[in-house]
């Protein structure tokens, strides 16, 4: 076990930097979960704490040591891959045991730990198949199981879970979180779903185009975004932002339309975000938010609704309950919770002011 | 097996056909006559001929010269095939590792590819003959009473290091181009999962590499069998005694050159016979063991 | 114009030799036209004209080497004899103008000359004048026995006047089939095969004598075994062998290398009753295929007239090394006084024509001399490697040998 | 982007690889460092051995005798016509083995028919029989065909090799499925998978079949000799071995050397241009 | 543009049998969506439908056709593959313009559609750049746009959208709903997503082992689950379903607690399913469930809470509001809303009484 320490970690290939810099301490026995678009250079930075990709500058520490020229075997962790990356001419057996197997640990204790991590991922019945047998989340699994067996100081997962069905998403994502709890490994892992970055991260790094947007605990990513960027990207569906020209006790929103607003500066334009679920339907009023809602999408348990300000081309999103009957063409009126309303600076989209705390 | 096929059925018979064509006209026609022959004794021009049936295989199969060719035979291929594809192998491994001058070593490696066998011959006898040999001089000079003309051992040594020499830029081309297709992340998984290079090379690479390994072994056996009488023909002339007389190089010796016509085509036919058998060996047994991605 | 084909076997400066006559034939007159093709190793052109003989494609000439004599002479039907094809050509064939030694090698017992002699050879003594010297030996008289040379031989190399003593290419030319002829011994029954099916006699008192002797000197480091052609030239154009015995076609790589060297008579065993008596001939010689036209016959006759013809025989013999065919060409050789500047060129064809052949020396003959040949090789470098001794190496070749003769008759 | 091989070693292991490199290629390349040696020195120099192993000072000499005569015509062919022949019976054998073994290997692994494995082992017993066995039987063929004296003739015979076919059905085995679905799906028939997506990925192992083959075409001894009795229809190594004579005092074995690189020069210049494609081929790619 | 019709479709692989047999008419323009766990077939199906498997047993008919005999190419299909498929030779662009290629489109055209699937897949910066050099949602939307290009009559997508991000995800998805609504092309679409499936789909088909457990709208399949298996696979957290005894006008959950329940019922056991959402806090009474909380994950706009029924180890998950204060260790009662409860056999798992329409 060990903590992980990245100083102004960059990378360039051929040139052309694609990770401009990241420094972060984790802690012996964090679970950091990286987000970011795709193509931001999650991947990137996983593979050179992996030790797959050189570092173009900056130090590397596992554990107190510097790693950089360090062969992957030699820094004492497990990787679960993007793209699987089974052995092909491995069983599915084989393949989970192969890392155990060249620790030299003892037979039976491989067979334990495969088969349970075989039986954690309902791996039993294709033991003994080629991956190429495999549906993709069977083999997603696989490489699951592969970085599972092993008892590394530290595990990096890249998106392992994107191939599974909801139920076992769910499942795998409390197994690891579990998994974790139990075994204190410092983890790195980078996913696309938001649910798993929020319930599974101790802390959240946000990156956007190589640059570590924020790095902080999933709540206060989610309450107290440090830029556009991050709070349009963390929620789902994503905050509404709007530019809005501030007046005293209110701002004009676009459309021409008032709206009284506690918490804004006195004067200035500045970008306005708000969460689809602080947008709650209210009688029309000062402080409410006409919309002229284009469509609804039903997802069960919630509804998605699609709108625009009326009288403008401004697109909002709200979040209605799955009960909801609300239709195309509707209008409702909304009421912004003014505890819940987040400021950017339109210059460099940084966060203005503190979001109230709950 | 593959998972999706082209569903034609006329087309891979018209893809086949120009193969099929040149075979069946300068293989099959030319092996059924040399089945022919040798169920008949014959002199070399053809003027007499008198069928014996099976005589000239018993004959051949009663010979304990025979039975001598054939043990040098598995041993010369087995040293052939073995040193040819293991060092091509070690240094494609080697020439992959490097990052600078890649370009340079491949262009050499080929070179002794690039000599014709009537030359390489010539070259050999030149090197190594143990009086004024540019090679032999320096053995002689360690020590070594290097004399591949009376001691067989030392020609036989001599022989296959000829036969390696002229088959390790071939086995070197395409181990480099097999490595050259083994998916990066599977390298990776293995740095991962804890492997040293030399561990994933054997674990990962080196079973990832059987297709390449497989085309070669086969390639290499055939080599060994027959290619390399050139080799052996203008090097050792089979000799001392009978030490490097291969069962192709008998094949030869008694057709080409004493035209002991029948023997030698009833050897061949046998020749046939144990390749293939080898061949189908090779393909039922070891191609299990091949992994195509 | 007829064109005639003439597959040939002759490499490096003896190929320009061949393009050359043949250019000066097809000068010298018009009607046909000889086109020579180089078709590899003596091996090789043999094959290639079995192959278009059974594809009846044969060439009409083509050149077969000494050991091939019996192949060709075997094969009744695929090929015309030279005397035949001379004699229809309306040339007038007398056997008394050729060097006898060479036309009974070429000719049936009853004396029909079978084949043309393009290019013959008799194996000589080089020794080297310098090491001689060196070793306190006298650089003007070689050895002209085999118990001189292995004097000599030990002398060198006691002396340290060089690592090796002696050495030589081809055993089985020189130290079998010359050395029976040479010395009056039979090689083979049936006139050494000339006159019938031969059963070898290689095994016989002399042979393991001068073969036991051999192989002393083999264990001892005095005589250098070089191979089982002419690899052993080597060994002594580097200086490293005092003494060579090797065709007289070896001659031309001996002036190249620069060396002092002398030339000998082939040393004869004193022992024997009647030797010196006389060589036999390698080389090749020039066949003429059957199932032509009258008209390619007639050009074959008019060529073979013309390589007979005195300048062309001159020109052919002091370029090439190899001997005369005709008395004239020799006698207008001497004339020319060319013996006197390179008096080693006389020493082979004094030995092949200075006495009359016996059965023992007209030459060998069998159906399958090369396989012979490697039989002997073998047992050869066994016994040099110390594996066994000479009688056990003679025995083991003339047993073998003799099986695999009556295999090749069809027994 | 050619980036660096994933078995790119750090550090000591480069060098260490380096060091088995250059330690293989002497060992490999000497012999034709010799033949170079010997082309700069006086035919006395190369017969009397051990020959030096640096240039000697005749280099000049040699290659200019070679060009103002020596060389120009070898047995009544000029150098260029031998080289011609050369070339076109290599490259004709590169080229017929790739075509005709590419195209059996795609019917074998992209098809299912009847028969397939029955065709399959028909043509991989050819790999048994070198032209030497069976020459004369071959020789007939030729001669019945009329193909005696004519680049098909020099060419057809040993285009009937096994060992390219198997290559590709080797390589062809390892492309993943999805590609050819991909493609199918795009709507690409046979052809067109072939040409737009197999050909280029099969690039390196065309490259290394393609140096091999024509080498072996180029340096074809036996069989040319056999099927050709114009010398305007010989090929440099026919000539070559023409000029080399270990009996013959006359030999001008530095001519003979100066000849021998200029019949090595050819394939060595087709390794070099070719060398783009392998690393071209696969570098790239992740299949 | 096509309907596409499935009659008793079943496909083995060497005697084992993974299809078992579906049948479905789907109009042209539909848009179906195919979820399932991992392995249970989707792709499979999928690929039947492209021709790049063999058809076991049934008629497959595209646009009235009979196809199973058909290439793909002969099919007038596009599809989106798994694991991208992409062609590691061709640069992006070449990726996305091969099929036009092929159809021998005019140039000027092929790069116009190139350009305009590269501009909504935000992919021009690496229109020259090999896959190699992509991330691995980057080559995701490259293996779209290469389908989008196209105008088939019928698009298949095999998990289009897995490895994107959030954000993109949100985007791509509304970008395909507009793409169906203005081509009309029929869809097939596998998604594990069910933020995907409720979304997109026209109609669901729910796949299990081989079988179609429900084919319907996604509204009815949430709504009105035909089975067990359905109810648990749909719905994210799933529905909870409990074994219960029935007696008059209520039952008796495990740990035996009462509970007052209308729809039940008289007697006997049923497998009783309530979704997270539709368990309400309340005042303890007869008619809620006391329920001792484990866990909470806090997700930003919900949470789940995760805990068992009092006395007994029955697991309950719960959805409360992102802002909830619910602690782990707390006890909830929870009122079931009786117009939203499902009733399974527990025998068969199939659905028992008609689920109240809202
Ligand atoms: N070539 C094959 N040979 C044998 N079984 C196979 C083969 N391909 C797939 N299967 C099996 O068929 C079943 C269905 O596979 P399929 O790929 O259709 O699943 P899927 O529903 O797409 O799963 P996922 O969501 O994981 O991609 C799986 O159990 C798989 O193991
Ligand atoms: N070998 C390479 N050469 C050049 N650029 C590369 C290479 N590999 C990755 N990149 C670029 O580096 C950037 C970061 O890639 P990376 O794979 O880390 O992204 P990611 O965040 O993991 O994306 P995704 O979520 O799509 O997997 C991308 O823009 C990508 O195009
Ligand atoms: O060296 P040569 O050419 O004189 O030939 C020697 C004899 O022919 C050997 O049989
Ligand atoms: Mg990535
Ligand atoms: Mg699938």
């Amino acid at each position: 076990m060990a903590a992980i320490t990245l100083k102004d970690i960059r990378k360039s290939y051929a040139g052309n930097e694609v990770i401009h810099g990241i420094s972060i301490d984790i802690p012996d026995g964090e679970f950091v979960v990286i987000v970011g678009p795709s193509g931001c250079g999650k991947s990137t930075l996983l593979r050179m704490v992996a030790g797959l990709e050189e570092i173009t500058s900056g130090t590397l520490e596992i554990g107190g040591r510097v790693v950089n020229d360090l062969e992957p075997r030699q820094r004492d962790i497990a990787m679960v891959f993007q793209n699987y990356a089974l052995y092909p001419h491995m069983s599915v057996r084989e393949n989970m045991a192969y890392g155990l197997k060249i620790s030299k640990l003892p037979k039976p204790e491989i067979e334990a730990r495969v088969a349970r991590a075989a039986d954690m991922l309902e791996l039993q019945p294709y033991l003994d198949r080629k991956p190429r047998a495999l549906s993709g989340g069977q083999r997603q699994r696989v490489a699951m199981g592969r970085a599972l067996v092993r008892d590394p100081a530290a595990l990096l997962l890249d998106e392992p879970l994107s191939n599974l069905d909801a139920k076992l998403r769910v499942q795998m994502r409390l197994e690891i979180k579990d998994m974790h709890l139990r075994t204190g490994q410092t983890t790195l892992y980078v996913t696309h779903d938001q649910v798993e970055a929020m319930t599974l991260a101790d802390r959240l790094i946000v990156m956007n185009k190589g640059i570590a947007e924020q790095i902080a605990t999933p709540l206060e990513v989610y309450e107290r975004p440090a830029s556009e960027f991050v709070a349009g990207f963390i929620g789902s569906p994503a905050m509404n932002i709007l530019t809005v020209e501030c007046r005293d006790g209110g701002a004009l929103l676009p459309g021409g339309h008032p709206l009284a607003l506690a918490g804004l500066p006195a004067a200035g334009q500045v970008r306005l975000g708000l969460r689809p679920e602080d947008l709650h339907p209210a009688q029309p009023g000062a402080d409410t938010i006409p919309v002229e809602l284009r469509s609804v999408e039903h997802l069960g348990a919630d509804a998605f609704g699609y709108g625009t300000i009326a009288g403008s081309e401004m697109p909002l999103v709200l979040r209605l309950p799955g009960s909801t009957r609300a239709q195309r063409g509707e209008r409702i009126d909304l009421r912004p919770d003014p505890a819940q309303i987040h400021l950017f600076d339109p210059a460099d989209g940084r966060r203005m002011t503190a979001r109230t705390q709950k | 097996m593959r998972r999706t096929v082209f569903p034609h059925k006329l087309l891979p018979w018209l893809l086949l056909a120009p193969q099929l064509a040149i075979t069946l006209i300068f293989f099959y026609w030319p092996a059924a006559q040399a089945f022919r022959q040798s169920m008949l004794r014959e002199d070399a021009f053809g003027l007499k001929t008198t069928f014996v049936g099976l005589a000239n295989f018993r004959k051949v199969l009663a010979d304990p010269a025979y039975l001598n060719a054939l043990q040098v035979t598995v041993l010369f291929s087995a040293l052939v095939a073995f040193f040819a594809m293991g060092i091509a192998l070690f240094l494609a491994v080697q020439a992959e590792k490097v990052i600078r001058g890649k370009g340079f070593y491949r262009t050499l490696m080929i070179w002794p590819y690039a000599v014709a066998p009537a030359v390489a011959g010539m070259l050999w006898l030149f090197m190594f003959n143990p009086s004024f040999g540019t090679l032999a001089w320096p053995l002689r000079q360690m020590g070594v009473n290097w004399n591949p003309l009376l001691n067989s051992t030392h020609a036989m040594i001599l022989v296959v290091a000829a036969a390696v020499w002229k088959q390790i830029s071939y086995n070197f081309l395409f181990f480099v181009a097999g490595l050259q297709a083994i998916p990066r992340s599977l390298i990776e998984a293995a740095a991962i999962d804890g492997a040293s290079r030399r561990h994933a090379f054997w674990t990962i690479v080196f079973p990832l590499l059987t297709p390449t390994t497989f085309f070669l072994l086969v390639v290499n056996t055939v080599y060994a069998l027959f290619d390399t009488f050139g080799i052996i023909h203008a090097v050792t002339g089979g000799g001392p005694g009978k030490a490097t007389e291969t069962l192709v190089y008998k094949v030869y010796n008694d057709g080409f050159v004493n035209l002991i016509m029948g023997d030698s085509a009833a050897q061949s036919v046998i020749l046939m016979v144990i390749v293939i058998l080898l061949t189908a060996f090779q393909f039922r047994y070891i191609e299990r063991r091949v992994h195509y991605g | 114009k007829t064109d005639i084909s003439w597959w040939h076997a002759m490499s490096g400066a003896n190929a320009e030799v061949v393009a050359k006559i043949a250019a000066d034939f097809n000068a010298s007159q018009s009607d046909y036209e000889v086109k020579p093709v180089f078709k590899g190793t003596y091996p090789e052109t043999l094959n290639a004209g079995i192959a278009a003989f059974r594809a009846g494609q044969a060439p009409d000439i083509i050149q077969v080497f000494d050991v091939g004599t019996g192949v060709m002479m075997g094969a009744q039907g695929a090929i015309k004899p030279v005397a035949e094809v001379l004699k229809e050509g309306g040339y007038s064939f007398d056997k008394s103008q050729y060097l006898a030694g060479i036309v009974g090698y070429y000719s049936t017992p009853a004396g029909e000359m079978l084949s043309f002699p393009y290019n013959s050879s008799s194996p000589v003594l080089y020794y080297n004048k310098d090491i001689f010297q060196k070793a306190g030996l006298n650089p003007d008289q070689p050895p002209k026995t085999w118990a001189e040379t292995w004097a000599a031989a030990r002398k060198i190399k006691e002396s340290g006047a060089a690592t090796c003593g002696y050495t030589s290419t081809w055993l089985t030319w020189i130290h079998t089939e010359n050395f029976a002829a040479w010395n009056n011994v039979s090689w083979a029954t049936n006139e050494n095969g000339l006159a019938g099916t031969p059963e070898l006699k290689i095994d016989s008192p002399l042979f393991v004598k001068h073969f036991q002797e051999l192989a002393d000197l083999a264990k001892e480091g005095v005589f250098v075994y070089g191979g089982r052609t002419s690899e052993a030239k080597q060994n002594f154009t580097s200086g490293e062998c005092g003494i060579l015995t090797e065709s007289s076609g070896g001659l031309g790589d001996i002036v190249k290398s620069g060396i002092n060297y002398g030339i000998g008579q082939l040393p004869y065993d004193e022992t024997a009753a009647s030797a010196p008596q006389n060589t036999t001939p390698g080389g090749a010689s020039l066949w003429v295929m059957a199932g032509k036209s009258d008209e390619v016959y007639k050009g074959v006759a008019a060529f073979f007239n013309y390589l007979s013809q005195t300048p062309v025989q001159q020109y052919l013999h002091e370029q090439s090394g190899y001997l005369p065919v005709t008395i004239a060409a020799y006698e207008a050789t001497k004339a020319s006084g060319f013996y006197e500047k390179n008096p080693a060129r006389e020493v082979p064809i004094l030995q092949m024509s200075g006495k009359a052949p016996t059965e023992n020396s007209k030459g060998v003959r069998a159906p399958n001399l090369p396989q012979l040949r490697d039989i002997q090789n073998e047992e050869y470098e066994k016994m040099l490697s110390g594996q066994q001794d000479a009688a056990t190496a003679l025995k083991n070749a003339a047993t073998r040998g003799n099986a695999a003769i009556k295999d090749a008759v069809g027994g | 982007m050619a980036e660096a091989s994933p078995f790119a070693a750090r550090g000591a292991g480069r060098l260490v690889a380096h060091f088995w490199m250059i330690l293989g290629v002497i060992v490999v390349a000497f012999p034709v460092y010799y033949v170079f040696i010997a082309s700069t020195h006086t035919t006395q120099t190369i017969l009397r051995p051990p020959l030096p192993l640096l240039p000697g000072p005749e280099a000049v000499r040699n290659y200019q005798d070679a060009f103002s005569g020596g060389i120009s015509k070898i047995g009544g062919v000029s150098l260029w016509r031998l080289l011609a022949n050369t070339t076109i019976v290599a490259m004709g054998i590169a080229l017929g083995k790739i075509a005709i073994s590419m195209a059996s290997a795609y019917a074998i692994v992209f098809f299912r028919f009847p028969l397939r494995m029955a065709c399959f082992w028909l043509i991989f017993i050819t790999l048994m029989l070198p032209v030497e066995v069976r020459i004369q039987p071959t020789y007939k063929v030729m001669v019945d065909l009329g193909l005696i004296d004519t680049y098909p003739g020099l060419i057809l015979p040993l285009i009937a090799s096994a060992t390219a076919t198997l290559l590709f059905r080797q390589f062809f085995m390892t492309i993943p499925d999805e590609l050819l679905e991909a493609a199918r799906v795009d709507g690409a028939g046979p052809w067109r998978f072939f040409k737009d997506i197999l050909w280029p990925l099969s690039l390196t192992n065309v490259a290394a079949i393609f140096v091999i083959q024509f080498i072996y075409g180029w340096t074809q001894y036996l069989w040319p000799l056999l099927v050709t009795n114009s010398n305007e229809m010989n090929t440099i190594v026919i000539a070559l071995k023409k000029m080399i004579s270990f009996a013959d005092a006359d030999t001008p074995w530095n001519l003979v050397m100066v000849t021998s690189v200029l019949a090595i020069l050819p394939p060595i210049l087709v390794v070099v241009l070719m060398q783009r494609w392998f690393v071209k081929g696969l570098v790239e790619t992740e299949k």
